[in-house]
């Protein structure tokens, strides 16, 4: 079992395909696991009226951020049969192309992951105070809105 | 009483600030988003949640005196 | 629009972490994409009457396998609006802890993908015909079952 | 006609060979299971699907000479 103490949630820029291979590599030793679920999100260059996205920049509240993504983590552990779970977001700019959410969820069986990380990527959109700012390549922006 | 109000998102591009101080003698969310609304026109084209200690609360929770934050929709992952 | 030749799905050993970051890093270019989702299937060191599973040893019917790979491949592209989709399975030896299979989805939107993945693991699970057999610390071994 | 048979997993562990060609003179599927099961004795205690070109198909299916396959449960993944 994961130590559920709140953590820090946040990453400053995007969060490197490295940072997740290595995270997969710590979880071998862990062979109660039998299938793990990642969810990536990963700035879209979305045409917008001629313009393209170029980078997203994040800001957070940040404490109550954190305090949502632990009653995120706590909630999840207590509907499903997870061994470990694991969240990262993305602070300041995401270029397009690169990653702005990692979540990772292991369990001893597969049926579990795939309702485990759905639940946990939704409640992340729903609940958790973090706000995105699309900035084009003109360098003028419009804010996110999440569908 | 002198409550702490952060703003954030596109809610901190209308007040040009992110976090303020504030004497305040009313008594809930309603009547501080008035002095709000008062002091900042173009909030009332703007789409926010208030939050009080880091929850959500409507316009009729009491203001406790605690913190106080602005939040537009939430757009994060 | 990835090719939708049929591949070889295959790969002798282990499917390694690093595999799987450079395979997360290739999609960095592609900027349409807004929302990746991965399964992982990992060995698991059961104990099954007092006897720990140290490796699963997998074959399969190899050209029926990519077949049937390849009709549940074409067969999600038709159901999802998928931008691309990856899929990896060992042969031969892997151990607890190691990874065995790998589905890699990826769209612009998140929903589907959860409903992309799921939908390709489990006809990976009914359709596929490959045949692991677990393998204890003392050498006997026994045929693994899916649940 | 000469067909060849392929097996897999806990049935090759019976027949103790991965492939071969038997002359079959039959015409269905149950009938090549009748020739299958008298050479194998312990094919009988074990479950399996029968695969022809690839495809799976069941006891009435016709023989066209083709590759057969004997599939024991999968447990891919």
């Amino acid at each position: 079992m994961e130590p559920k103490k709140p953590k820090n949630v946040f990453q400053q820029g995007a969060i490197s395909s490295e940072f997740i291979g290595n995270s997969i590599a710590k979880h071998q030793t862990k062979t109660s696991i039998g299938a793990h679920n990642i969810f990536l999100g990963q700035v879209r260059a979305d045409v917008i009226d001629n313009k393209t996205v170029a980078a997203i920049e994040y800001t957070a509240y940040d404490d109550m951020a954190n305090a949502k993504f632990h009653e995120i983590r706590e909630s999840a552990f207590e509907k499903f049969d997870l061994t470990c779970m694991h969240i990262y977001h993305s602070l300041g700019t995401v270029k397009a192309g690169e990653i702005c959410l990692f979540v990772f969820v292991s369990s001893p069986r597969r049926k579990v992951v795939f309702k485990a990380l759905e639940f946990i990527v939704e409640a992340i959109k729903a609940d958790v105070p973090v706000f995105g700012k699309e900035i084009f390549e003109d360098e003028t922006h419009q804010w996110k809105v999440n569908s | 009483m002198e409550i702490s109000i952060k703003y954030f998102g596109q809610i901190a591009e209308v007040t040009q600030i992110n976090e303020e101080y504030i004497e305040f003698s009313g008594h809930d969310v309603s009547e501080l988003l008035c002095v709000l609304h008062s002091k900042y026109e173009n909030l009332k084209h703007k789409d926010f949640q208030v939050a009080q200690n880091q929850e959500l609360v409507s316009e009729d929770t009491k203001i406790t005196g605690e913190t106080i934050a602005l939040l537009p929709p939430f757009s994060g992952g």
